[in-house]
């Protein structure tokens, strides 16, 4: 097993795999930037080098000064977290050339996955089902007015290196095409500094259902449970749960072979999530892998037991799974609500500032993994998570229940969060019944009754 | 809960100060911001400065201290090599783009150069040592002029 | 709620500015910052410090109201019954033993009488109401004397 | 269902029930002494009375006081919590008297067991094994000596009204007999105004194992599975997990069977539980019943998943039980450290004072309950426990792990606590071993090396 571990990440992820290190007697180096001097990562770590000032092109994503840090601090593996560098392919590749153990798939898998278009295509290939669509990219109007022959209308263009809805346009109409298309280019451009797209026939009122899968280098795939991310704004998901409402043990099961499938073509190694949409009369279509640890990763190990972090850890060191599909049998039911420091009452505007009072819920059924303490300023320069409150119950109601009571003893004063929202969506009487879709929150929430 | 501030380094500076038998000092690094003002051995002064209430009136001629730091994370060198001498010792006057030091990340060798004129005040790191982002190197002098 | 300021820290300034001797001390960290100034002692400032302290501390022992406060749980009532008058009013002159009030707890009337002679200068809680243990009833002007 | 509880106690176990009452949507009454008028339970309740001053005698003892706040606030139910009223059976039948739910067994049960001596002779009546011992109270010295001819010697002196180890000594041999059970019994005269004592047969090295029982007013009594709370100091438990390690099933099964029959035989009603000696030939001796919630109940919940408390309240609301047999399968590990304000460096001197900081830990399989935030004053007035630690593992060595994680990350600062003794106690090679009994503090922990 490793010595040491250094974390290429910043917030609740990289507390998260510093407790996952602590269980497992590895010892840790944080790296942070220089606003993040007084977070809980550093303090955690047993070793922490600031890597540069606030931006994070000159920090978080600053590979020369991190490859550095683990050098002179000599660690045996890195682990990315999610976001940052955690999908860059080529710090991957420079980890593994260093003779440190990257704690994720191999660069290659993150490469494929990245090409939204080429990941669809592979699919396509290995005969996991994927929305009807282009044969990866449109090069031009005719190309795409040929794959509109096929999906239908309306119709959905999406950026090839995309991600969050970036570079997505709709188009109801043939006379639409040429305009979306453009825009869409343009956006994707702007974005991701690639402007190629492809064409999706749009589904309606479809569910965001993902499922989890773990793959250790001895040829072992295994789906650990699915999730449900249907509550989404702007395509940021905002609630996750497991297992999904409402849905048969039929389609879970194929969404596993599936997702498992996905993951063996590709030869992938260690924790990986395979989302999947599921149309109204349960057809499910492939959307994209992410090749790293979800932020909503809690849900399932509260319905499994497992730890996926320290299951990550000892898949990097070339162990085999520690479980078996017997294990993954959910128990009981998990509700994780993201709490960001943004105002709900003012169009989830950011909302940066130092925290001047903060008493995290407690009790059964309750996990909250945070980064944030009394008198701990968020900085303007990164993502708004604050802090994720995971509820369990022995059903659905009673995980929704606990989260209620959880999120209303939630003591957070000189910010604003997103608390308001999800005390909305919880007493939601469409959320209740499980009846949630990707639309749910422009359809179901009246967001100036916040 | 936070983290504390380093007396070392406040009274460091409070000595470089006396050394130079300067009236005010100010020492700026990311993690520390150092003020020092010494009473004058001119009583006249003395005087006026009880009277008044404006520092910026009573700071006649100051030295003030500018920290160089460290731009990237990596081993600190004061030499070209091993038997080559330092760069730069205390008490040394260097003008702005002058090499002062090396540091090694990645297996490359990267010069650091002054970005001001003035006198190596102190050198705060020893040769061969990591350093990371923003680590203060040099004390440097900027009243100070050939 | 909020994060406390270290006054360890603080009190380590300040020793080292005396330490040093100095005129003036900023210290500023991420989470602190402290800005110390020394100056020689003036007696007659000093006397006017003492002076004026004098006269807050007398101005400060002057309050004359007291409180009533309920010494159990229960309904207040300001008389025996509906149609009865109330044992006090606001303005009354009450003698130490007086009873002033009852509050029922458990079906039982207790009569509350005043510790101490007086004048009621408030009746602070709506007959019939709940009270908690503690909750001042009635405010008395002690100095006030038949 | 009730629609208002009234919590007679404060602390950990006050905030503990009213979360389970907002998940049952049920309003909440606090009441308070006036040291506790910042207290997490008074601001999280939806009213609170103050009910007199600090001394408990005078407030959480305060019967009238707490019976008028409830009159007055209209409640249909009164939860004790564990210590305060929690056994004293006026109060149950004060309270039963008044229409009011009292969420604890019937009076009499409590009375019952209350009397060590007469519940341990209607357990022996009734085939609940029991230690050799006096048949009831001893009268005098004739009376001790004809007992210690049916326990031998070594033997102990126990107080009838006893508890917590107060009026209990031990004689070695006949000619100690007479000293002993004089200051046995003017310890008991003076803690509990009760100078009668029993005899039993001293034990070399048991075990504390306990029994959780839930019975409902409808005939139905479970046991919940066991717990072992063999670390303890002066008798004081500080450490308790569940299940307890390296013992067999066929033990495990006859505890819950002796339990249970404890329980039918004193026509039990709601959660109880039934404490035993195992001796090193796996005997087991009942020892007493408490019969109120235990502060121990979290490590309960973490191996089932059932809230305890809830359904406390369900079974005084009249509900039949809603588990079964089935249900209770323990699932992994879990253990608890009870965090108390005092100083394990000088004595366990109690260590009152202001939480300047507090950042509790957080992340999977970890559970906190508490009372206390930055800035909150812990009374002198008081019980010590400021806060319950409880970690869930797949195994032992992970919730072991998983505690010892989350001690080293729990900030707490302006007063001494006991987390410096867990974790001598989590590093001690006996204790991983599981090699634990109720001598385990005394005799492996060298306290001056804290």
């Amino acid at each position: 097993m490793f010595r040491k571990l250094l974390v290429a990440n910043r917030g609740e992820i990289a507390v998260r795999v510093m407790r996952a290190c602590r269980e497992m007697g590895i010892a840790t180096v944080a790296v942070y930037s220089e606003v993040d001097r007084g977070s809980l990562h550093v303090r955690m770590a047993d070793e922490a080098f600031c890597i540069g000032p606030a931006p994070s092109a000159a920090s978080y994503l600053n590979i020369p000064n991190i490859m550095s840090t683990a050098e002179l601090t000599g660690v045996d593996a890195i682990h990315p977290g999610y976001g940052f560098l955690a999908e860059n392919p080529r710090f991957a590749e420079i980890v593994t050339d260093c003779k440190i153990a990257f704690v994720g798939p191999p660069a290659r898998a993150i490469e494929l996955m990245g090409d939204k278009a080429a990941a669809r295509a592979q699919m396509q290939k290995s005969g996991v089902p994927v929305i009807p669509g282009s044969a990866g990219v449109v090069a031009g109007v005719r190309d795409a007015l040929t794959a509109a022959g096929g999906t239908g209308y309306p119709l959905v263009i999406k950026a090839a290196a995309g991600g969050g809805g970036r570079g997505m346009r709709i188009a109801q109409t043939p006379e639409d095409l040429p305009g979306a298309l453009d825009s869409a280019r343009r956006e994707a451009e702007a974005a991701f500094g690639d402007g190629r797209v492809y064409i999706e026939k749009y589904l309606h009122e479809p569910r965001h259902i993902e499922v989890q899968v773990f793959a250790d280098a001895h040829g072992t795939v295994l789906h650990v449970g699915t999730r449900d991310c249907s509550v989404q704004r702007r395509h940021q998901k905002l609630i996750e749960e497991s297992p999904p409402p409402r849905m048969r043990d039929r389609i879970t099961s194929a969404l596993g072979r599936a997702a498992v499938r996905a993951a063996q073509v590709i030869g992938y190694v260690n924790a990986g999530t395979v989302e999947f949409l599921v149309d109204a009369s349960e057809n499910l279509y492939f959307m994209e892998m992410n090749t790293r640890i979800q932020v909503e990763h809690p849900v399932t190990e509260a319905v499994t037991g497992l730890d996926l972090v320290k299951e990550q850890i000892r898949v990097a060191a070339g162990e085999k799974l520690h479980f078996t599909g017997r294990d993954v049998e959910p128990r009981g039911h998990a509700l994780e609500c993201r709490i960001n420091a943004e105002d709900p009452r003012s169009g989830f505007r950011p909302s940066a500032g130092t925290i001047t009072a903060f008493v995290p819920p407690g009790g059964p059924g309750i996990r909250v993994d945070t980064h944030c303490y009394p008198g701990y300023a968020v900085p303007p320069n990164y993502d708004s998570l604050i802090a994720k409150v995971i509820s369990w119950g022995r059903d659905r109601d009673e995980a929704i229940m606990r989260m209620r009571r959880a999120l209303l003893e939630f003591e957070i004063e000189g910010i604003h969060t997103t608390i308001p929202f999800h005390l909305r969506v919880l007493d939601n009487a469409f959320f209740r019944r499980g009846e949630v879709y990707t639309n749910f929150v422009q359809r179901r929430l009246e967001m100036d009754a916040l | 809960m936070s983290e504390r501030i380093d007396f070392d380094q406040v009274r460091e500076v409070i000595r470089i100060a006396a050394e130079a038998e300067l009236v005010e000092l100010d020492v700026e690094s990311p993690s520390l911001k150092v003020r020092v003002k010494r009473a004058a051995p001119d009583p006249a002064r003395d005087a006026r400065r009880a009277a008044e209430t404006d520092t910026e009136a009573a700071a006649g001629a100051h030295g003030h201290l500018e920290t160089i730091a460290a731009p990237m994370v990596g081993t600190f060198y004061r030499a070209g090599s091993p038997d080559a001498p330092a760069f730069v010792r205390e008490g040394d006057l260097v003008s702005e783009g002058q090499v002062i030091c090396m540091i090694e990340a990645m297996k490359l060798f990267n010069e650091i150069q002054a970005e001001k004129s003035g006198r190596i005040a102190r050198v705060m790191v020893d040769n061969a040592s990591p350093v990371e982002y923003g680590q203060p190197l040099f004390l440097l002098d900027v009243t100070a002029r050939a």
